[in-house]
């Protein structure tokens, strides 16, 4: 039998003015086993928590019911109380009287009368309750951040020096992501590389960190502290000990046909390559759809000419297995198919061509070398039309809903360095708004129009038709002129959306992270815990959470290490008590329970049983305490009632439902 | 006049709050250099209830159903739509019954844009 | 029938088997019930005959726990019932030797006029004719096969045995009725019909627990209505409600495991159609989750035990 | 029965899971959007916890309706806790029409924590639809009700 204290909140007026605070202190006076009711102003008080203390002290009190704010506010503050008075945390329940009463009645009758209810289903319920203890897990130092891009290499350098252990996977031959394909980056028209490249030799340099690129994540198991991740390093087909990074197998390698990816597939490469030439590892790896010795057998030319033999064309994809106790996501973002878009002509004409091509093509290690060209004939264009919100702000099924948000600042940054080098091409641009929120973002952007002359529309095109004389006719609008434009144009550089890595679906399944439904990994809090997933020990960095330029990537990314290392620092977390629980007097070892367990915390043992006497070896279910996260989905496949969740037994939820509708 | 609006929206099924005002309809129009009224300013007369204007408009009977406006759209609004609707109000407003496929051979003429005709197929195919 | 008791004997006496499961004869012809046998003289009172309709893979379970191998027959709907408790580990397989029986459709006494029959000709195995003598005391008088049969024979799964060591006799699928015709009568009602309907059904119910008992999928130690774990435990009814709480809860715990075997209806003393829970269950099933029939497959995923991100939402389809 | 009893109040049960529906729900507290005083809420910690043994006793113990409510599907905290919750209950209200149980005493919705707004519209019209149907006395013990 409890004693249960019951305490009232008035939470100022919030409460008050609508609920009969004194009312339900009176009826609670009366329930059964209610040996102490009070009510005070603001319960959350230290006022307030002290006199739940006495109160405790005074007539012994073995339970608690707190008639106040929803339970996802002061849940945990009153538990602390109760603990710090002398009973178990989970002693005490909470009867939401302002949210779900007082906030939305007006009527005071019906209000305290409703109050008087919930906090009845309250009492019912700590009649029921026992005392849980919180396990301990071990924390494992080590993280592992997926995606070897800006955001992931930043997060794993703040994450390293703070002294833990940092793993990158990154499925491409080099870390370096989207950042290393940029020639320049806005507002300062800085070079990327030049910025990115010593980030990248200190990721790699650095004591703590671990980089597998060519690799990929397989498999994830565990829970915030103790992961288990499989890795799948695939054969690279190239010994990473000994080659030196020389380059001569990529100069000797016949099979010139693949086309190159780093280029946006704008020219071919070979097919032993490094995707770029401050590609970190230095290590080429093989690719084996297009390499002549593994799809044929003959050939061998990069073995016979590499000098330190680090050619080993018998290597097989290799699974490593490894613990940490917290994964970054970083697997960032590439831009939207335009198969649907047919009215921009990308796929008829060489010289329609997305701003991350173009971004290649103005590169010096890009396949024109740095030179403005058009890629139909190599000729300098001199009408060049920039078409913005390609497949974003779209709400049909060709696009993105959202702003790609990084599209008008890189238009600006184009537009201006193509009049800057070229004075005499022609940019125009065609916009529906200009969005600028960025420090020294408008300025930027007011540069381009009135230093370099860009020419901007508002408006724009519905049609881009390729000319018989190699030309592009562009049909578009003026809206501030409420004109339609025919414009001749030599090339024709598309805005094209954003969205996430393809990859980060699979991920988002494996670690059990909601994505949206633009596949943008879900915050805890949008506003108040945007790094961190809502699954414990998985963290956001980088575009994979949502659109970002650089300096908010690199931002997000240090706040990302910063929640691994607050993670990292402890050395065992409170494991969540209210798990499921099996009576295994009564379990049948049917493995339904199993069956829908998301996180395989149910397994099965023959078990010696002494039932009342009688004894017996049966198989029954065991739940492992640390794995379950306390969902419930095996207490209601279970037909005997074996399995039951602590804190929300069945004969908890039944003594609630039996209050209310008594 | 409200009431006219929202009979627009009706036959439709437009909903011009929709429209962020980036003009592809009016980019993609083939009659735009003859209408009065441009394509992406049908939905603001509908949206200040100015069907007077927008049924007393040239535009009306420029449209040629051709539905770039309505294909590419990124809002789904359908301009397109809109004059539809528009020109039905006035056809009912005027009492007049709509043609049977029976009589529309003997009206067609080498005038005829070869564009109007696959709309009409286009439009009222089921 | 003398082909199995002398197969049974062979199995026995070679040690193959260290008991027998099968049917015994009772007082009357048509009251046959489900025995052990442990030797070839206990053997003399098995019976295999039209009557033998008890479904005996629930005595697995406790077989399982016992030394040796038990030979166990099963008709050929048994075998999903026996398929379904191992895939709930509640059998082991090992610990079985089947022999699957011919099944040419089993016989419900009531249909003969239980309380009167003396004898009853032509139901034995395996030279069961199509029409039966059947004396009682007022006389004989002839009833067609069909017309005798239980009502889970008329919507028979089919002829093939799902698990088995070896088959004796020939099997007929009696099949000759849509089995979800009264589910789909009743689902075509209205509702103040249907209440009325199960209402009256229900009123019945004197809660014996024989469906339960009998039930192959009702399996548990310790049944939820037994345990405290609810509150639930069996009393003496206190609201009326408690029927209906009793028969949809049993439905639900068993829906996607049940193989429609129908035993809990060919049991019933008050002769409830207990399997139109059932085989709702199992028509919705099928229709919003695809063709599932429990006892197949023992490695295919249950309905309730899996999902589809499109699945149909509660309540669809509702008027 | 529908009843002409204009101050007939139903008793309704919400089931709501912790992350999604009862965030809604405070949600709409905090949005101050009223709905029927009618609905008291039992916090669960997902919809899958809900075992259709606490929706038979609470219209055993006289409630007039029972709503679920949880994350939307692909959203559950859990990751997959909602689909097994929305096959379950889909059997059993099938179960319950089946029964001639009325339909609309019933209801699983979907609601994010977002989603005050919905939360608070779907109790009134929930609290709207029981309330047109009258007590409920084919799902519950007539002695609990005078």
């Amino acid at each position: 039998m409890q004693k249960i204290g019951v305490f009232v909140c008035h939470c100022g007026s919030n409460i008050a003015a609508t609920v009969d605070v004194k009312k339900v202190v009176e009826m609670a006076a009366k329930e059964q086993g209610v040996f102490h009711a009070e009510d005070y102003p603001y319960m959350c008080s230290e006022a307030g928590q002290s006199r739940i203390a006495a109160a405790v002290k005074e007539k012994g009190l073995t339970g608690i019911v707190v008639c106040s704010c929803s339970p996802r506010m002061h849940e945990a503050t009153f538990r602390k109380a109760a603990e710090r008075a002398g009973i178990n945390p989970y002693m005490v329940e909470i009867a939401n009287i302002r949210e779900h009463c007082s906030w939305i009645h007006k009527d005071m009758t019906e209000a305290t009368e409703k109050a008087v209810i919930l906090m009845r289903a309250a009492v019912a319920k700590v009649h029921l309750n026992a005392p849980l203890m919180a396990g301990e897990s071990r924390v494992t130092k080590r993280a592992l951040v997926i995606g070897g891009g800006i955001a992931g290499i930043q997060t794993a350098i703040d994450i390293a020096d703070a002294g833990y252990k940092v793993d990158i996977v990154e499925k491409t031959p080099s870390i370096g992501g989207r950042m290393s394909q940029l020639d320049k980056t806005f507002p300062t028209l800085d070079c990327s590389a030049c910025i990115l490249t010593p980030k990248m030799v200190e990721a790699a340099s650095h004591e703590n960190i671990t980089i597998h690129t060519w690799s990929e994540v397989e498999k994830v198991s565990g829970f915030v502290g103790n992961f288990t991740v499989d890795i799948r390093k695939k054969a690279r087909y190239v010994n990473m000990d000994k080659c030196t990074g020389c380059g001569v197998c990529q100069e000797k390698c016949p099979s010139k046909k693949p086309l190159n990816e780093f280029n946006r597939g704008l020219n071919t490469r070979t097919a032993i390559y490094t995707p770029f030439a401050q590609a970190i590892p230095n290590v080429p790896v093989i690719d084996a759809n297009s390499c002549i010795k593994l799809k044929t057998g003959k050939c061998g030319i990069c073995e016979k000419f590499c000098q330190v033999g680090a050619i080993d064309y018998t290597q097989k994809d290799e699974i490593i297995t490894e613990q940490y106790g917290a994964i970054v996501v970083a697997t960032g973002f590439d831009t939207i198919k335009l198969d649907k878009y047919g009215e921009y002509a990308y796929n008829e004409s060489k010289d329609v061509i997305t701003s991350l091509e173009l971004e290649r093509i103005m590169n010096a290690a890009g396949p024109t070398k740095g030179h403005l060209e058009r890629l139909s004939d190599g000729k300098a264009p001199k009408e060049i039309v920039f078409i913005q919100c390609v497949g974003s702000r779209c709400s049909d099924d060709r696009g993105k809903p959202y702003c790609s948000k990084i599209c008008c600042m890189y238009t600006a940054k184009h537009a201006m360095l193509i009049r800057d080098k070229y004075p005499d091409t022609n940019v125009t641009v065609f916009y529906i708004d200009v969005r600028t929120p960025g420090k020294n973002f408008d300025e930027f952007y007011r540069r381009a129009v009135e230093d370099y002359g860009v020419h901007y529309i508002k408006g724009q095109v519905g049609k881009v038709m390729p000319q018989a004389d190699g030309s592009l006719l562009v049909q578009g609008v003026d809206l501030l002129d409420n004109k339609q434009i025919l414009k001749k144009a030599d090339m024709v550089v598309l805005a094209t959306a954003i969205e996430p890595n393809p990859d980060v679906r699979k991920i988002a399944t494996m670690l059990t992270a909601s994505i949206d439904t633009n596949n943008f990994l879900t915050e805890a809090h949008p506003k108040l815990r945007p790094v961190e997933s809502p699954t414990a020990g998985v963290f956001l960095s980088g575009v994979c959470q949502g659109p970002k330029d650089i300096p908010e990537t690199v931002a997000q990314a240090g706040a990302a290490a910063v929640k691994v290392i607050g993670l990292l620092a402890k050395d065992k977390l409170k494991t969540n008590p209210c798990t499921a629980k099996s009576d295994e007097l009564l379990c049948n070892g049917c493995s339904q329970c199993a069956n829908v367990c998301p996180y395989g915390a149910i397994t099965y043992e023959e078990k010696l049983i002494n039932d009342h006497g009688i004894r017996r070896t049966s198989r029954v279910a065991v739940v492992n305490g640390a794995l379950c996260q306390g969902c419930g989905a095996c207490t209601v496949t279970c037909p005997s009632g074996a399995m039951d969740l602590q804190g929300f037994s069945n004969r908890q939820i039944l003594a609630e439902v039996d209050a209310i509708c008594r | 006049m409200s009431k006219q609006s929202e009979l627009i929206k009706e036959i439709s099924g437009v909903n011009p709050l929709k429209c962020m005002k980036c003009g592809k309809c009016s980019a993609s129009c083939p009659s735009f250099n003859e209408m009065d009224i441009k394509p992406h300013q049908f939905v603001s007369y509908v949206q200040n209830e100015d069907i007077e204007a927008l049924t007393q408009s040239k535009s009306l009977w420029k449209c040629l159903s051709c539905f770039a406006c309505v294909e590419r759209c990124p809002r789904g609004v359908k301009p397109g739509k809109l004059i539809d609707a528009a020109r039905q109000v006035l056809i009912r407003q005027r009492g007049q019954e709509g043609l049977t496929a029976n009589e529309i051979p003997a009206l067609l003429d080498d005038e005829t844009p070869q564009q109007l005709l696959m709309s009409a197929f286009r439009k009222y195919r089921r | 029938m003398q082909e199995l008791i002398h197969r049974a004997k062979s199995l026995l006496e070679s040690g193959e088997v260290s008991r027998v499961l099968g049917w015994k004869k009772g007082e009357n012809v048509f009251d046959v019930e489900p025995a052990f046998f442990a030797t070839a003289e206990e053997l003399e009172n098995f019976v295999y005959n039209g009557f033998c309709g008890a479904n005996l893979s629930k005595y697995m379970i406790e077989a399982s726990t016992w030394e040796g191998k038990t030979l166990v027959f099963l008709k050929p709907c048994d075998t999903y019932s026996f398929n379904q408790l191992c895939k709930e580990h509640r059998i082991d397989r090992e610990k079985a030797y089947i022999i699957g029986v011919g099944c040419k459709g089993k016989l419900k006494a009531e249909k003969l006029g239980a309380e009167n029959i003396l004898d009853v000709q032509g139901a034995g195995y395996p030279d069961c004719s199509d029409t039966l003598k059947v004396t009682t005391l007022y006389g004989e008088q002839e009833v067609a096969y069909k017309d005798a049969m239980l009502e889970r024979c008329h919507v028979c799964k089919g002829k093939e045995h799902q698990v088995y060591d070896e088959l004796i006799g020939e099997s007929v699928d009696t099949c000759d009725a849509d089995r979800f015709a009264e589910v789909a009568k009743i689902e075509a009602m209205s509702p103040e019909e249907k209440f009325a309907f199960f209402q009256a059904e229900l009123s019945k119910c004197i809660r014996c627990n024989a469906c339960r008992n009998v039930c192959p999928a009702c399996s548990c130690r310790k049944c939820i209505f037994d345990s405290t774990k609810f509150d639930s435990n069996q009393k003496a009814n206190t609201t009326s409600f408690e029927e209906k709480m009793f028969h949809i809860i049993r439905a639900f715990h068993v829906a996607g495991r049940c193989t429609d075997c129908g035993e809990c209806s060919r049991v019933c003393p008050q002769g409830i159609p207990l399997h139109l829970f059932n085989r709702k269950f199992i028509k919705d099933i099928n229709n919003l989750y695809g063709e599932y029939q429990a006892g197949v497959d023992i490695d295919a995923k249950a309905p309730l035990t899996s999902f589809r991100t499109d699945d149909a939402e509660p309540g669809v389809g509702r008027g | 029965m529908p009843v002409n009893n204009e101050n007939w109040k139903p008793t309704i049960v919400a089931f709501c899971c912790n992350w999604c529906s009862y965030a809604g729900a405070d949600l709409a507290g905090s949005s101050r959007l009223a709905y029927p005083a009618d609905v008291k809420i039992i916090k669960v910690p997902c919809s899958c916890r809900v075992n259709p043994m606490f929706i038979l006793r609470a219209f055993e113990k006289g409630a007039d309706g029972v709503i679920l409510c949880g994350c939307h599907p692909g959203d559950c905290h859990y990751s997959t806790g909602n689909y097994y919750a929305r096959r379950r209950m889909t059997l059993l209200f099938s179960m319950l029409d089946y029964l001639g149980i009325e339909e609309g005493r019933t209801r699983v919705e979907w609601v994010s924590a977002a989603e005050g707004v919905k939360f608070s519209e779907t109790m009134n019209s929930f609290v709207e639809k029981v309330r047109t149907l009258g007590p409920s006395v084919r799902l519950g013990d007539l002695r609990c009700k005078n």
